[in-house]
């Protein structure tokens, strides 16, 4: 497991924090490279499936990410999300399926590349810590 | 609680003979102890199989979404709340519904009580005041029915309805009470645990989806399980299938489920399934001081926001 | 033991897009392996069952006639999950065929009989395979006329059209090629709907079977047109679609009261569906 | 070869040894609030004190999730995209304590499964390779219906022994040639002849406690078609939520799916249990669904068992009167009670 790398999935909503990412890029911030980005048109767009799909595929950590509170390019999608992300994440602690440290969540803007680069290096520390993900991955069915 | 038989016939024989509801629905006695048969009544003759005792725990609410025509419908609370959230989900209309409501004094649950019998069979179940007398093939025994009623029902808070066109009874005493002891426990333990935990809780399962279909917030057209294009789990029994349906399942109930218990009675494995849901009830209050289905001028907090929403999330 | 469920590896030769909205390709399929050609004997109106590992399987009618040798071939709808990966599939890879499955057009009966083929939209499959089968010169004879009545809602999506062509051309067959409509001034055959034109060039019934295929709104409206025309129930022939698991009769879902289509079908006559429940 | 022998109780535990040594053996095995059937680990684990297992043994021959095939989808694999035979143990098995009801399923379930032209291979296998030993059903459950079905709770159907509780020991009853080899390889058996034990009247005692539920022969002379549409089913239907309990906790439903499941770059194909009261069931790929309203779907399980099944294999019906789908269904839909509306539908006199 010495040469274990993280995949981290993360979900980066088009107008803010797709666009960080992008300026992060441009800017040549350095960053760890085991995040996977998936753009979604907004962080409302996120389901609770598509999380748990990344786990049962075997990812080991997960970042969704989206504009400010109050900056939502569809003005209110966010906050709707927000709602969402709160008790996704308390239930997945709850029932266990993701340990602290596996789900992530920010809202960094369009012009926050610098943000976004440290919150890359945060979210890959912390996926590190918790280790390789093992538990909630759909292997193959042990069955008859 | 027999009286309760009593007035929703007259009631439902009075609606129906004026005209003012084409059906009524209640429960018809069941054909084996513990036991009632949810019943639509068409005409008065039929009202006369209506019944209501301490078995009628299967959520009403779940026949209403896309009926036609008027209906009556008898409800307890947490029938009524589930009623309140179809309405704000329109899924039905207020002007079609007449609503009888019951105080509701808890649903009997068989399995507390089959725990206590050590096998033996019950092959008849008679509820008199507050007892359940249960009888098999060589025994008799008397149960106080307070002490065996569903987990549900005896951390209930909202026993009364909350909406209804016709009360028939008195509304009865509602209890101050922790309602989250259970989750708590869970809450407080290491993550390893946890997933033990749920894993060896949702083990049985057979992905009957009983859960789903009793639950009258479950009404989507085509479920997330049934979807394929793409497929969010697998149909086996693997612990990483089992789980993923019923986590969503929870998730989809999240701020609509009125605890009403149907998911758990209904489940023929025996699963503490509300042990997904509750934890989602407990967070929604905490965090908006939101309860499912006690008022139609609010929207539930899945589809609501507030500016300053907390996020314990972040970080 | 010979296992039912296990498909034999095929190799798509080609995939052609039959239809102008792209939505039907027909694959033709060559067997790895020599001899499960031979063990895929099959007769024209049968279907089986294609495989695409990590994909799932799908009932399809075959299009090919015994009389073609060497391959199988495939006309499929793109709707679902399986379907959609298949028309993105390319010559050369390999999928895998179950079958053949079910009973086909009963041609014991139609031996020294007229027969009138009445298809529409993609539905025209294994009518292709009966046509190619009955127009063989080793079999030509063993049919008396053959009138064709095929139809689609635009001139661009009927199917096989190379081959509608060659078939216009010869005298042994009644081609009557029809379309919903046309603005296109060199159409030089029918416009109309399916009851419409068969109604309108009324192949007799006398010594005659008339075998039916298509959306059910065709087939709804065409069995009053036939009746009229004198084919008693028992005469006219139509194959059912219904959802499949298996193909072999176990898996249960696909039954119409006793009968399972996947076994005891797909072919049955009007007076056979006439006794079972009206559920497909 | 109705060969009678007796043993007694305290030797049992050695007789599920010497099954052990030879075979894997399943067994009744007490979990938290029910029995379930489970290979055995140990002697003890079987317990035979049991009423009825939770859910049928039918899982034992037709597992709700079984790998059929699998399959490699690598990119530089030349076997890519073959879908291949998967690995299956089928070395010889015991079922040990399976009541008459369930035993007589298995018989129903070929029917289906091992067809003159068509044969499942693994249900097929399993079944040869597999020595059912019942045991006698002698307090039967208030949903037991099992002599209303053609079974009974000594009945011998689908078993190569059947075990009858006779006090101090068992009575076993060889009923096959694989149900004698099966008892050889175990010890303490002496001959008796079935006067010595009071047998006989114990069976009729359990056959009496058993109720009545309905004539599946009436059934079985109705028209098809106009059980079809009976207006019996809006009434049957109304209370039904459209779940799979009794489907799955049925030992003679047999419904299946297929599905692929793919992890990584190797894939294989599952079996799974289906129910007909699933929509999906139904689905066409153009969207269209023959049975997509509740009331057809329900209709198509109760015809299922009780009128096509007796009609296709001109045999009794699909039902063994075991009494889970009674017990396991939430909102009370009784097959009894479905079974007398059948029953007692007035028809026209078939011409």
């Amino acid at each position: 497991m010495s040469d274990w790398e993280p995949k981290i999935i993360a979900f980066l909503c088009n107008w803010c924090s797709y666009g960080a990412a992008d300026l992060a890029g441009v800017s040549r911030f350095q960053y760890p490279p085991n995040i996977r980005i998936i753009r979604v048109p907004c962080s409302g767009r996120i389901n609770p499936k598509f999380i748990l799909a990344a786990l049962r595929h075997g990812v080991d950590g997960v970042w969704v990410s989206g504009c400010h509170p109050g900056d939502c390019h569809y003005i209110e999608g966010n906050l709707y999300a927000r709602r969402k992300f709160a008790l996704l994440k308390s239930q997945l602690d709850y029932t266990g399926i993701a340990e602290p440290g596996r789900l992530h969540f920010s809202w960094i803007s369009s012009a926050e590349g610098t943000k976004f680069a440290e919150m890359a290096r945060r979210v890959v520390e912390s996926v590190v810590a918790a280790g390789p993900a093992q538990h909630f991955i759909k292997k193959q069915a042990e069955v008859a | 609680m027999q009286p309760y038989s009593e007035s929703i016939r007259e009631a439902a024989k009075r609606l129906l003979l004026e005209k003012r509801v084409d059906a009524v629905i209640g429960f018809r006695k069941g054909t084996v102890p513990f036991m009632n048969e949810p019943f639509l009544a068409r005409t008065p003759e039929q009202a006369d199989q209506l019944v209501w005792d301490g078995n009628c725990a299967i959520n009403l609410a779940n026949y209403l979404p896309k009926r036609t025509g008027s209906v009556a419908i008898a409800a307890k609370g947490c029938d009524s709340r589930s009623i309140v959230i179809h309405l704000l989900e329109n899924q039905i209309r207020r002007e079609q519904l007449y609503v009888l409501g019951i105080p509701c004094q808890g649903m009997t649950d068989k399995r507390k009580i089959a725990d206590r019998l050590n096998g033996r069979q019950v092959l008849q179940a008679e509820e008199n005041g507050g007892k359940v007398l249960v009888s098999g093939r060589d025994f008799e025994q008397s149960f106080e029915r307070a002490e065996f009623l569903q987990q549900n029902c005896a951390i209930c808070t909202h026993k009364n309805p909350v909406l209804y066109d016709e009360l028939l009874g008195q509304p009865v005493e509602e209890q101050q009470i922790d309602r989250y002891e259970q989750t708590s426990k869970i809450e407080s333990m290491l993550p390893e645990q946890k997933r033990l935990y749920f894993d060896e809780l949702v083990q049985p399962c057979i992905r009957c989806y009983a859960c789903r279909n009793a639950c009258p917030a479950c009404y989507c057209p085509t479920c997330f399980v049934d979807e394929s294009k793409p497929q969010w789990l697998g149909k086996t029994t693997d612990p990483t299938d089992t789980l993923t349906f019923h986590f969503l399942r929870a998730f989809h109930v999240a701020g609509r489920c009125t605890d009403c218990g149907s998911c758990e009675r209904a489940c023929p494995v025996g699963i503490k399934v509300r042990l997904f849901t509750m934890e989602l009830e407990k967070q929604v209050k905490k965090l908006y001081g939101y309860e499912a289905g006690m008022t139609q001028d609010e929207r539930p907090p899945l589809d609501a926001f507030r500016s300053d929403d907390p996020e314990p999330f972040l970080g | 033991m010979n296992n039912p469920y296990l498909p034999y590896p095929v190799r798509i030769d080609s995939a052609i897009t039959e239809t102008e909205d792209r939505n039907l390709k027909t694959f033709k399929l060559v067997f790895l392996n020599a001899q499960d050609e031979k063990k895929f004997a099959y007769t024209p109106g049968q279907f089986a069952i294609l495989s695409v590992a990590g994909l799932g399987e799908i009932p399809i009618g075959i299009a090919t006639s015994p009389t073609e040798q060497g391959f199988i071939k495939f006309t499929v709808n793109k709707v679902g999950k399986v379907t959609s990966h298949l028309h993105n599939m390319k010559a050369g890879e390999i999928m895998g065929v179950r079958g053949p499955m079910g009973n086909w057009y009963p041609w014991d009966l139609l031996e020294g009989k007229n027969v009138v083929i009445i298809g529409g939209g993609f539905a025209f499959t294994t009518l292709r395979s009966s046509i190619v089968y009955m127009i063989d010169p080793k079999n030509r004879s063993r049919f008396g006329k053959i009138d064709v009545v095929y139809g689609a809602r635009s001139a661009g999506l009927l199917l096989y059209k190379d081959e509608l062509a060659e078939w216009e051309k010869r005298s042994d067959i009644n081609m009557h090629i029809t379309v919903d409509s046309s603005s296109d001034p060199n159409w030089k055959y029918n416009v109309g709907f399916v009851p419409a034109v068969t109604k309108q060039k009324a192949p007799s019934a006398e010594n005659a079977y008339a075998i039916i295929c298509g959306p059910p709104i065709m087939i709804k409206f065409t069995l009053p047109v036939l009746t009229e025309l004198g084919f008693p129930p028992e005469r006219i022939i139509s194959s059912l679609e219904m959802r499949m698991k298996c193909g072999i009769g176990i898996c249960g879902r696909c039954n119409i009261g006793t009968e399972y289509v996947c076994k005891d079908g797909p072919v049955f006559t009007l007076e056979q569906l006439a006794g079972l429940p009206v559920e497909y | 070869m109705s060969d009678i022998y007796y043993n007694a109780k305290e030797n049992f535990a050695g007789v599920i040894e010497r099954l052990m040594g030879r075979y894997r053996v399943y067994a009744p095995v007490k979990q938290d609030r029910c029995h379930e059937f489970a290979p055995l680990r140990n002697a003890e684990e079987a317990d035979l004190g049991f009423s009825n297992t939770r859910l049928s043994p039918k899982g034992l021959f037709h597992p709700q999730a079984e790998r059929m095939f699998e399959y490699s989808l690598a990119n530089d694999d030349p076997q890519a995209g073959i879908v291949k035979e998967a690995q299956k143990d089928f070395s010889p098995r015991v079922v040990l304590g399976v009541r008459p009801c369930d035993a007589k399923a298995f018989d129903l379930d070929d029917a289906n499964f091992n067809t003159e032209t068509i044969k499942d291979p693994w249900w097929v296998r399993r079944r040869e390779t597999t020595t059912m030993i019942g045991l006698a059903c002698d307090s039967p459950c208030s949903t037991c219906f099992c002599t209303s079905m053609g079974s009974g709770p000594y009945d011998t159907a689908g078993l190569d022994v059947l075990l009858v509780d006779a006090g101090e020991g068992y009575a076993a009853e060889v009923l096959s040639e694989k149900g004698k080899n099966t008892l050889s390889v175990t010890s303490g058996w002496t001959p008796v002849t079935s006067a010595i034990l009071p047998l006989t009247h114990k069976k009729k005692a359990a056959e009496q406690s058993v109720g009545i539920a309905f004539d599946p022969a009436a059934i079985a002379k109705k028209q098809m078609l106009e059980l079809y549409n009976s207006p019996t089913w809006e009434e049957v239907q109304f209370a039904c939520i459209n779940c799979g309990a009794c489907t799955f906790v049925c030992p003679t439903c047999w419904c299946f799916d297929i599905q692929d499941e793919v992890c990584g770059d190797k894939g294989e194909r599952l079996r799974l249990w289906d129910s007909c009261m699933f929509p999906l069931f139904t689905l066409h790929g153009s969207g269209h669904n023959p049975r997509s309203q509740k009331t057809q779907r329900v209709r198509q399980r109760f015809m299922h068992k009780l009128k096509y099944y007796q009609d296709k294999y001109n045999s009794g019906p699909a039902c063994v009167g075991c009494g889970r789908c009674v017990q396991a269904c939430p909102v009370n839909i009784d097959i009894r009670q479905v079974g007398r509306q059948m029953a007692a539908q007035t028809c026209s006199q078939p011409a």
